[in-house]
């Protein structure tokens, strides 16, 4: 706890020079510190009295001193050091003038407890460090065993294999051989001459309009009562094909309303006459 | 003690002779008979070496065999090299391991100043820390705890061993909160900066 | 045992523990008050080990402690991998099973391909085939034949219970099925069974 009086404005310890020698020192050293509050630690410190009986305001004066020297060196300083110049200037404010400021705001108790309690927490921290790092350590005072032998791991191998791999792969093999000599099987199928035969047959019995025959969709063209998947399959592809071979050469015109709709042939009979 | 038992007990020590790293229960119960009790024969040995120049040594239930701390002296052994902490590193540490677990942001608050990425690499690489759970606050940022290479390079037991935490843990000094903000912008920075390092170390572990 | 000793027995058990090379007696001497009984320490200490899983060995002068001998095989861990065979070592071990006694030229005769070394190996290793009489041919080629562990892997009483050929065939191994069969997109034109099917199909080809 912070007694009230340390919130007075107390006769100054040190003089002005002082803290402005003592923040050139510090600065001289400002690498060797470990952001603003390990500052305010150091620059407690030298206030040589317990932590909770610091004097905060002499902290902030000392502080804002050494932010004005940096500046004065055009040293540049982290972000973090403006942003506490920043925080301490307006606890001094509130120190100063107690009782103005908002009711929201943190009274400068308050304020000033939090850095008492934020450097007490720093300081400590660093004591854990020391102490942490003077107990014995491992490789030093204290040491594993020199020539560890390590843990084997033996592995056992268990092989995925089941019968039906073996007769699975000695089938294979057999089958290799036979493919040796192995013939095509005959596949019924409508070839393109086939098609282009029945195709024009049919197109020219068409009833006409003009120079052209009316629509007639692809799979009319096709054989009735195909029963071969096959054969069916085989039957429309040569159809397409050779519709788009007339139409090549200008003796149909196919049409489609759009994707997967019946496509749609005519023949046309615009080039007869010319020939 | 049963026949059996010592058997057990000849196997277990000679696979904390043979390890160099601390074994934990998991790791001793694959090589022993199923339903062997660990726990009991890990007591008895230690017992056993209490007194002894070699400790069997009990570090948060992993175990390992290392020299009396009290022979340092005596044993004038070639001591390794270490390499010299930067102060960030040990007060980060010390941090870590009294606060644990802790956030970034809240190491940063306690130390007011602005964590280095490569602080936490360091003491990661020496195997002292580790990434704990994330917090359930906003930004789910990620947590430092200590790993067992800490305590085995500080030969204690556990974290109650902690040198003064008792007396930290009275003085309420062990308080994670933010006491003064003296980081610009720290809280949405920092989480944010805690949420890429977190994914960067998820990806390394996936890579593994 | 004096205090004195008990406690020099300490440290030179911790020395021997911790040191990465076994010691010779000059370099104990070294480290240890003037005038030990070094050796009459090492004995005592050997004694206390002796029944040990942990040894201290005496190595022509050297000492060094060493995992007892006899617990090699309780040290290690036996763990399961689960490995498929390649498609050459399923082929080669199958024309073995089926054509024994069989040279590798025969081997590879019948794969039409050249069998690599390590083939035969591995599935020696497995301990499936072992090397059987030389053919008593020029040249006296090694011939290889299944072992034991062939009959006990896949289940088999005998090599009579292995599928003749004809069985192979009955069952489909040895189907000769033409290549645009086994397509499996165009499977489905050879699947015409009924006219129901083909309507179908017939109907959906409208639909286009």
């Amino acid at each position: 706890m912070i007694g009230q009086a340390q919130f007075e404005e107390d006769p100054p310890r040190v003089s002005a020079s002082e803290i402005v020698d003592d923040a050139e020192a510090l600065l001289l050293d400002i690498d060797g510190y470990e952001g603003p509050i390990d500052v305010l630690l150091v620059m407690a410190r030298n206030q040589k009295v317990d932590l909770t009986k610091i004097s905060i305001l002499q902290l902030a004066r000392q502080y804002m001193a050494f932010i004005d020297q940096a500046q004065a060196m055009e040293l540049e300083l982290a972000a973090e050091y403006l942003v506490m110049a920043a925080w301490l200037a307006y606890l001094k404010s509130r120190l100063l003038l107690p009782g103005e400021g908002d009711e929201d705001e943190p009274d400068a108790e308050t304020m000033a407890e939090a850095l008492q309690f934020q450097l007490r927490r720093l300081e400590a921290m660093q004591k854990a460090a020391e102490d942490l790092f003077s107990l014995p350590q491992l490789g030093q005072d204290i040491f594993p065993r020199g020539a560890p032998e390590g843990l084997r791991t033996a592995t056992d191998t268990v092989w995925d294999v089941s019968l039906y791999d073996l007769l699975k792969a000695y089938g294979d093999i057999q089958r290799r051989k036979d493919n040796d000599h192995y013939e095509l099987p005959q596949f019924n199928l409508v070839s393109m001459e086939a098609a282009m035969e029945r195709m024009t047959r049919m197109l020219g019995k068409l009833p006409r309009k003009g120079i052209h025959s009316v629509w007639t969709t692809l799979q009319s063209f096709m054989p009735e009562q195909i029963k071969d998947r096959l054969y069916a399959r085989s039957s429309l592809a040569s159809a397409l094909t050779v519709g788009l071979e007339l139409a090549k050469q200008g003796k149909v015109e196919i049409k489609q309303d759009g994707l997967f709709r019946p496509v749609y042939l005519r023949a046309s009979y615009e080039g007869e006459g010319k020939t | 003690m049963t026949q059996v038992q010592t058997e057990d007990i000849r196997v277990l020590e000679a696979m904390l002779f043979a390890s160099a790293e601390p074994l934990s229960l998991t790791t001793i119960r694959e090589r022993l008979p199923a339903n062997s009790d660990v726990g009991g024969m890990l007591m008895a040995l230690q017992k056993t070496y209490d007194k002894r120049g070699v400790h069997l040594v009990d570090m948060d239930g992993e175990w390992a065999f290392r020299t009396a701390q009290d022979l340092g002296e005596a044993l004038q052994l070639k001591k390794e090299v270490q390499r010299k902490l930067s102060r960030a590193a040990m007060e980060t540490l010390a941090i870590i391991a009294y606060h644990q677990p802790v956030t970034r942001a809240e190491i940063e608050n306690i130390r007011g100043v602005a964590t280095h990425k490569g602080t936490l690499d360091v003491l990661m690489e020496a195997g002292w820390i580790k990434p704990g759970r994330r917090r359930e606050t906003p930004g789910r940022p990620l947590t430092w705890v200590t790993a067992t290479a800490f305590l085995d390079h500080f030969g204690l037991e556990s974290m109650m061993d902690l040198p003064g935490l008792d007396e930290l843990k009275a003085s309420g000094l062990l308080d994670r909160r933010p006491a003064i903000e003296t980081l610009p912008s720290t809280g949405e920075l920092f989480a944010v900066e805690d949420d890429d390092e977190s994914e960067e170390f998820l990806r390394e572990e996936e890579v593994e």
